[in-house]
């Protein structure tokens, strides 16, 4: 079903957890659709320094979220907001026809704590 | 490699290697088709009558009242076609539940469409069906009532000897879809009043790809494949040689050994369940305390999704199933765990272990050792849990 | 014991050994539901998607356009039925021929019964369908031309190239019940425009209870057994896994064996069929003397009756199958050999050899010695037969 | 299929043949129906004294006859007349419920055959 990637990032996903002191803070997806994506980044000179995420939701959705806060930690804003889902995908090495919607939240999740960044830094 | 340890028998059983080696020569040795006259097809029309025999006598019947098909849904897409196209000058509306298997469901919508019209019934938060709900919803237009002996997510058992008195008594057929229940329950179509039933091999150790649809001598069905004139022009195609004489077999053997599958089987289903209670928290029971199948145990585990769950499982070695959209590419998590009542969060956190004749308590314990941690693992990375800690459930 | 020598390879073969042999794991090892996301399940699912391939390649389909069934008349009741209805809309009218087997012939008779109308094709004395006839019985309500490839009886093939342009040409389904020409003929489901195709395991070495239906990408069909979502949501019920696998090995098999196939029984065929013109006097051929299965010989020997032919060949140790009522129980004997413009007692009188990989040489010249004694023998007993010798001919 | 008796009456069937110069003839059955039994029967003082029969048909119509022509042979004409199929049935230990017609037709042959000779005697 999924690759050995996908369930490596699944088995030890990099940034776990929560940032106590976050500047922005994002959580998309809904509990009926059985994922839910919280995502924590600490942002110096617009980069992110840092980023962990939570994850509710299938093995695909952590490997996404994973993956996404490795493609983007370290980039700037502006970067982190041009990724796409299919970069998700393809860093994931594929992922099945029905967990596409997994690479979307991630993509959806970033953006949105960068937004939140956006709008308490206004 | 890591122990396996195979918890899904609800899904799909291995084939008993009795009934294997039953089944084997009717493959290249007495391969014959049983409807040719020759030495090949008596030998092979023999080894049919005694599958039915064996069939017959596990549900109290006739053997001219049992048919075999190609699967349990095929029994179910017959029965219910079957009945509904043989009877709609008699009335359009059909009785089943919001839990029955989608062989029974989406066979219902498709009819639903063509004119019939269906009652839905609502279960209580066990799963059990409201037999005073079902007298009500009784029309003059009733010709058929379907309600499954027993879920094969929760477990619960119906109470389907009432439910075939009250059909008996208003004249309207009984079709139940004893699928999970076979084999886990002792079934006597006469003393519950059950006008047909279907069973499938592939869950009571025999072949994945064969089933059973007993049918009441007398009853008013249609054919549901035609062709040639198989099963007594009831059912057409050629027979599954082999398959019909390993469900046999199976059937001889579940029902030899039913007082202590369902003996041994509760025993450690129990010691599950009471497991899973004791070493993890927030963790809830679905399908009925008492009126459960003996090999069923299915657990909603709050603030984890099940595929994480399972895929978990898998690299421990362990195969279990769960309720949870994800593992069928939906959004929307098993119908019945909605149907009992459970919000989405809570049914996509399901977990079902099937146990089966093979299981032993070395598994039991094997599973009651990997789970938590798994649990805690995955609890760890999850909002939902951290909200929950952090006193904002917005569950 | 006397020899066993099996000449009805058209009702049903043995499993080949290697298939056998990729399917035992798959019973109680590999036994895992593909649906199933743990790896027991993954191990399944790989094997179907294999299995899949296999029937794909053969057919020059596509993977997404083959579906396993229950049996080659699962496939036609599939193909006809679920055509009918999804394009009820656009017409009620269906053709087909007099020499269809049951499972067409029927399911057609079934259809009539709801609305739709019918047209069944005469053949020629060889039983070919005549593609002019066919042009003619087109209709603006024309949704389905169904002709089957090859005749199971009579063993005549028909010109699918043709009937598929013109069917599609006129934007009208075609379907064909290849249950018989598959492994005996070279199939490609575009180069001959099919648009349906059914196919059976236990015709080509394969297990019984197994079929595909070979549906074309975009072709609008209903299902015909609804539940769960196996096929791609086209064809409910837990997966034959064994067969599947098997079916798939058999495909790959028969078409790696095509050519030898038909030059070797085709040879033994004639071999037959010259010998039983030799040696029995009052014999015909009956089907096409050239656009014919490789495998089967349909003779009808003037004055006997069928099954005391086969009943006799039996005590020789010979399985055969005949065309006889007597057979079947019925009063008319097969509807084939009529069509084809028998006169009753001579269809009565015809015998069907149909030969397979496992037939040798010393298997014909062993038919040849045991049958003109036979046939000497009852007609020795027949009155139609001194009477014909008495001049008084009253047939 | 059928017993051991059917069978044997099948292979090594009684009584089949003609009669040159018989007193009575009579055949039952049609083509179409794939069965014809021709029955030939020789009497002396009200005796069937000799029986002979030709069929074309299923292994348990030969069967039939040829264990009618036992049943009747050296009985007088009164007492074949009684025979019925049952009892030809029973004689050969049962046929399957597809094949009792042919039992009847055998019933049906030596009444007829009787009434020809009767016909003929008038
Ligand atoms: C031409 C033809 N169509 C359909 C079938 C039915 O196939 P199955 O026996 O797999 O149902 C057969 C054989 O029985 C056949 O010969
Ligand atoms: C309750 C119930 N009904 C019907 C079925 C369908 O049986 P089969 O897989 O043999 O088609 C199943 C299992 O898949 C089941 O659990």
């Amino acid at each position: 079903m999924y690759n050995e990637k996908v369930m490596e990032y699944f088995t030890n996903p990099r940034n776990v957890g929560e940032i106590e002191d976050a500047d922005g803070i994002a959580e998309v997806g809904s509990p009926q659709c059985g994922d839910i994506m919280k995502v924590y980044i600490k942002v110096e000179d617009n980069i992110i320094k840092d980023i962990k995420f939570q994850t509710f939701g299938c093995a695909s959705a952590i490997a996404s979220s994973s993956m996404m806060t490795e493609m983007v930690k370290g980039k700037t804003l502006d970067e982190a907001l041009k990724l796409t889902n299919r970069e998700v995908v393809d860093a994931l090495g594929g992922l099945p026809p029905a967990k596409i919607h997994c690479s979307v939240m991630a993509e959806d999740a970033i953006r949105a704590a960068i937004k939140d960044y956006m709008e308490k830094n206004k | 490699m890591t122990r396996r340890v195979y918890l899904d028998n609800a899904a799909t059983t291995p084939v008993h290697p009795k009934v294997l080696e039953e089944m084997l020569p009717y493959f290249t040795e007495r391969f014959g088709n049983p409807s040719s006259i020759h030495s090949f097809g008596r030998e092979a029309k023999q080894a049919i009558d005694k599958a039915r025999e064996q069939v017959a006598k596990a549900l109290g019947a006739r053997t001219d009242e049992i048919f075999f098909t190609g699967s349990g849904t095929e029994a179910d897409n017959w029965a219910i076609k079957g009945i509904a196209y043989a009877n709609r000058e008699k009335g359009n509306h059909i009785i089943t539940t919001r839990i029955e298997h989608h062989a029974v469901l989406h066979t219902c919508e498709y009819l639903e469409q063509d004119g019939f019209e269906v009652t839905y019934l609502d279960v209580d938060e066990y799963g059990m069906v409201d037999t005073d709900k079902l007298k009500s919803a009784i029309k003059d237009t009733t010709i058929l009532i379907t309600v499954m002996f027993a879920n094969n997510e929760i477990g619960t058992i119906q109470p389907v000897e009432e439910i075939g008195e009250i059909a008996k008594e208003r004249g309207i057929y009984f079709h139940t879809d004893a699928v999970q229940a076979f084999g886990n329950v002792p079934i006597d179509v006469n003393k519950m009043n059950i006008d047909l039933l279907s069973m499938s091999g592939h869950k009571i150790m025999g072949p994945k790809g064969i089933g059973v649809l007993y049918i009441r001598k007398g009853v008013k069905i249609h054919n549901l494949i035609h062709g040639g004139a198989q099963e007594r022009k009831r059912r057409a195609g050629t027979e599954n040689l082999a398959y019909v004489v390993g469900l046999g077999k199976a059937v001889e053997l579940a029902v030899e050994n039913l007082d202590n599958h369902i003996h041994r089987l509760s025993g450690l289903r129990d010691r599950l369940i009471a497991g899973i209670m004791e070493r993890i928290d927030f963790v809830k029971l679905n399908g009925h305390p008492e009126k459960r199948l003996p090999n069923n145990v299915n657990v909603s585990i709050e603030f984890v999704e099940g595929e994480s769950l399972l895929l978990s499982l898998d690299m421990a070695g362990i195969a279990a199933s769960s309720g949870s959209a994800c593992t069928s590419g939906s959004l929307d998590p098993s119908h019945v765990l909605l149907a009992i009542g459970l919000p989405h969060e809570t049914a996509h956190g399901s977990l079902r272990f099937s146990l089966g004749d093979g299981t032993t308590e070395e598994d039991i314990e094997y599973v009651l050792e990997q789970l938590p941690p798994i649990v805690d693992r995955l609890r760890a990375m999850s909002p939902l849990f951290s909200q929950y800690k952090g006193g904002k459930v917005n569950v």
